[in-house]
């Protein structure tokens, strides 16, 4: 409890909070549009970046347990997510795709918040862990659209050549070859803009993220219950396996519960715009309301620290 | 000497989403140009992708009066089912209407 | 095939401030939707309270023609006077025009 | 109660680099007010500028019927052939017409 | 006289002299209204956090004494501005009572500004000030908009409601309950983007704020000399006494001066919006060119020297 | 060869890179405009304020031999690149001189690069380039302009006015006096804003300069071989004559290879405007795609290391 408590008490946690409130109080602050696209291009580049310096400190052969297991429940959770969605959520076909399609992909914001509550909590994560993110993307959306199995003729490889060349990727992924290719010493001439202010930038970016949620969580009342406990086992589910499984490969606590909540998390970036394209008669209604106004808060709040002290326990 | 040709304004507004295929269909139509400004919206149909996909845009093209409703069909039946779209049309005048009749006919760069 | 219905394009222009109690009213008439543009602007009375309250609005919205009339006054009388406002109405053809007759009457979200 | 009246909307769309000469066009011609959107936008010229000079600009005015063609004559005149710019006017009705026919007649700041 | 001119040689004042400049030259630079909006998001939210970082450090007893006074000043200051201008400046009410409002009020930049001039002179504030701007805020508002006894039915609730949801005060009392809540050693963590680079960003903004105070200054004319001398009387009038009455409830020298300099400003903020919601017949071209034309530039260039000379008098 | 790799595995030049591929993969990535242009008023004002900072320090007679030889250059390089134009490149008057006010000019970017290039190679340049730069751009576009004798009447004349007040120039000598007025102590003030991030805004600011010039790079193919050919090697004469005369002038090895790109270097942000509006005739798509397609990422990955090379060899 001291420990969720600890980990709620956060200048980005209680961000996150404020932009609620401000759309509670219906108070005119707004970011503007273009320094919201800044602040996600800043952080998803900057994420890559640093995972791209960690990776070119890591030999290959450590990551093979990681990759593997990232692989496999990047294939997994979209279809548990599936099936709990559309038997006990009681969503139709396209629609419980379209979430498997988020659950099955990662929301960088969890990840970030994460990996600070373990660095935090005194168990740093391993450096490798921003390329699982990238390399968890991707089959997750892949799979959830083929569950849909009704997209349009053409829909999946559009959908695809999004994902991948979508500027989240994209970003994620070029911070990551960068920062590998220039190596520790290079990226420290861009480290007083791109390292030092990150967890800033992430504070006003979840000022933000918080005022989205907030409309979204007032469209809780249509989602109806079933779709709010969904909301809350997924990332419960999906998150425990995953830390176990993480601690069984060979991360340590910190990165296992970092994994954890990578897995558990539920993408609100990459995904959207995919499924948009492929499968227009989803409705993003359910599909972010669930991602963003339940299971993101649900896991800044509860999952993370859940993860946390599973990670412990099995290490 | 004022020699204005009436001509229809184009107006969709449409999630940032659509961006490449609406240009490309309207260059299908051989339009010789448009304008696109960010715009934010409400409509009948709620929310969008994200805000991470961008605001909506306004795309505005001077087209010639001749193909314009059939435009205005193609983009209704291909998106108008599926995505946060509207499109409408209205008259205005323009000096030199030839400019905006055919395609690319005055490449000066 | 083509089934245009004339329309009417009403189109604000107003200081930041104001946004909330024009969409409120506009809303008291049952549009169906409104577009927002940000825009910068000059007109006889000058300034505007500051350049943290934001720029300008263009709010667009398509509106069946019966009220139209009625709503531009009502903006008129509410604001004109102590505020940076404006607005015009202009004919638009669009297609599938009950879309924008009455309220909600799609909601697919 | 209704009385609107006929005005032009003229609307030109223009690379950043002419906003000063434009505007101070329209001021010769006794406007009473602009409006300016940030727009992109693709024509047959293709590529202004820089990026570093920003968007295009799309001006708006209201302005009363008998000079708009030839503020649209000016314009043509001077700018079409050697910058990327057009321009259009359509018809608008309005409220209290006579705010838009003569310059500066309300200064209230 | 070399106080005038250390604290006018630095690169905030020099930004907003070439602000000045460059709409005298008639550049053609901006600064984009996005960017505009997010460097005065970053500057009010900034603030807060630190104001709320020292608060967490500061005994409430020793809170009590400034905090009355501020609520004491917030109530005087607009009363005596009213009047200034209303019978010296021969303004009607509806104006003068828009400007009392404004000079109620405060200016956050000329607190900051103030702010660095002490730290330069080597007699550092209390770290609890950005607590009192936010108190400070509030009562000159509502006393403004009271004196004017012709808003709109219901004009008062609403402005109220502006002021308090709006961005300014909003922002500023987020920041500050985060920084309190968080305190010192976790706002650490934000700390390369909240702390370090606010001087830098305040230089920017006062870039823009010199272009904007420029067609203000170009105004001036059809202002008449009766206001421009209000317009410095007010802030020397307000700023001395305050100051005099900080060292009184035992403020150190530059606690006092950077108050003095607080209650002495006009705001262009926070004011002006909730005015423009109230009192709409007021005119911007009065009010506006008062604080930012004449009053921001008086503080900055004689007004905050004063006060610390004065602060080191009477300490 | 090393040096060439080493030059180009930076950060830098990576996101350049990065750019270009986004646009290649029709990445849906894009920098705000809004963005962009906050990065160049940033990255110019803080060019500025480093060089106002160093020029504080440097005795005025060390700098008499480097600014004759740069407005000398100035005069020399648009007239020497209006020649190859017009008869090796084979363009007309008007579009030869458009050119030639380009690469009379100097591109800020380039210049930072090659700052940054001998850093690394430890042969740190003299502080008082960026003045040297803010010098080198108005000449050059002056020349250009009367060599196309026949810009509008007027023409020149409001050129000149928007070359000097134009926002980039504005912005560099507003930085320059700034930084030179308030000196190296309290410049330190705002370092944590306008220093140590530098390079990492460099990095987005190219990211975005690369998407814009793979759409330039897309126009070689009309450009012809002709002008893709003078586009390579105006920069090596320029550049090579440029770095050993300053040699000569008695700057140090570092130095003299920066000066050398950036005489070498073909502007793409003053002078497109200037000449925009003087030479309305000339075609942007031949002098953008020159200075922006050809001759900047020829710097950036031959240029630079060269002129390292022969100002080792003369020095
Ligand atoms: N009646 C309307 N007038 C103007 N714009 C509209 C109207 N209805 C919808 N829009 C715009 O079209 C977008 C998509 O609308 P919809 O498909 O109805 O959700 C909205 O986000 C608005 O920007
Ligand atoms: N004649 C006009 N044409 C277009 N827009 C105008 C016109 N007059 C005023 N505006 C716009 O309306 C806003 C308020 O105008 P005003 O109330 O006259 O100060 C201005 O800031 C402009 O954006
Ligand atoms: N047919 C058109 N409809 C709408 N806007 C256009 C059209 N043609 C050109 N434009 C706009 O005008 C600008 C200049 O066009 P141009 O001079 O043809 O290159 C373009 O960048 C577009 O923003
Ligand atoms: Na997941
Ligand atoms: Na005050
Ligand atoms: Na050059």
């Amino acid at each position: 409890m001291d420990l969720v408590i600890q980990n709620l008490i956060s200048p980005v946690v209680l961000a996150f909070l404020l932009g609620i409130i401000a759309r509670a109080v219906r108070s005119d602050l707004e970011i503007p549009s273009a320094i919201y696209q800044a602040l996600s291009i800043y952080l998803l580049f900057a994420i890559g970046l640093k995972g791209g310096v960690s990776l070119s400190q890591t030999p290959p052969s450590e990551l093979l347990g990681p990759i593997a297991l990232t692989l496999a429940l990047g294939v997994i959770t979209p279809l548990s997510a599936f099936l709990l969605l559309n038997k006990f959520g009681r969503l139709d076909q396209v629609n419980a795709a379209a979430c498997a399609a988020h659950y099955g992909s990662v929301s960088a914001v969890t990840f970030v918040a994460a990996l600070e509550a373990v660095k935090i909590a005194g168990m740093p994560a391993s450096g490798y862990l921003p390329a699982l993110v990238a390399i968890l993307e991707i089959p997750g959306i892949i799979i959830g659209l083929l569950l849909a199995r009704q997209s349009k003729p053409g829909g999946l490889k559009t959908a695809l050549h999004e994902v991948i060349t979508g500027k989240s990727i994209f970003l994620m992924m070029g911070g990551l070859a960068i920062g590998w290719a220039c190596g520790a010493e290079k990226i420290a001439t861009v480290a007083p803009f791109f390292i030092a202010p990150f967890k800033g930038v992430l504070c006003l970016f979840l000022l933000e993220l918080g005022m989205v949620a907030a409309s979204r969580i007032r469209d809780l009342k249509t989602a109806g219950w079933r779709l709010i406990v969904a909301g809350c086992l997924l990332p419960t589910i999906h998150g425990s396996v995953a830390t176990i499984a993480a601690t069984m490969v060979g991360m340590n606590a910190g990165g296992s519960a970092v994994f954890g909540a990578m897995v558990g998390s539920a993408s609100y970036i990459a995904a959207p715009a995919a499924v948009r394209i492929a499968l227009p008669k989803a409705s993003p209604g359910i599909y972010l309301t669930l991602s963003l106004g339940v299971t993101f808060p649900f896991n800044l709040a509860i999952g993370i620290p859940l993860f946390l002290k599973i990670a412990q326990h099995f290490s | 000497m004022s020699q204005t040709t009436t001509m229809k304004l184009l107006t969709i507004v449409t999630e940032n989403l659509l961006k490449e295929q609406i240009i490309t269909l309207l260059k299908e139509h051989h339009i010789t140009g448009f304008t696109i400004s960010r715009v934010e919206g409400e409509g009948s149909r709620g929310v969008r992708a994200s805000d991470w996909e961008g605001p909506n845009l306004k795309i505005e093209a001077i087209i010639s009066p001749q193909g314009a409703e059939q435009i205005l069909e193609r983009i209704s039946a291909q998106f108008f089912d599926n995505y946060a779209v509207i499109a409408w049309l209205s008259d205005v005048a323009v000096l030199r209407g030839g400019k905006f009749a055919q395609p690319s006919q005055s490449k000066s760069s």
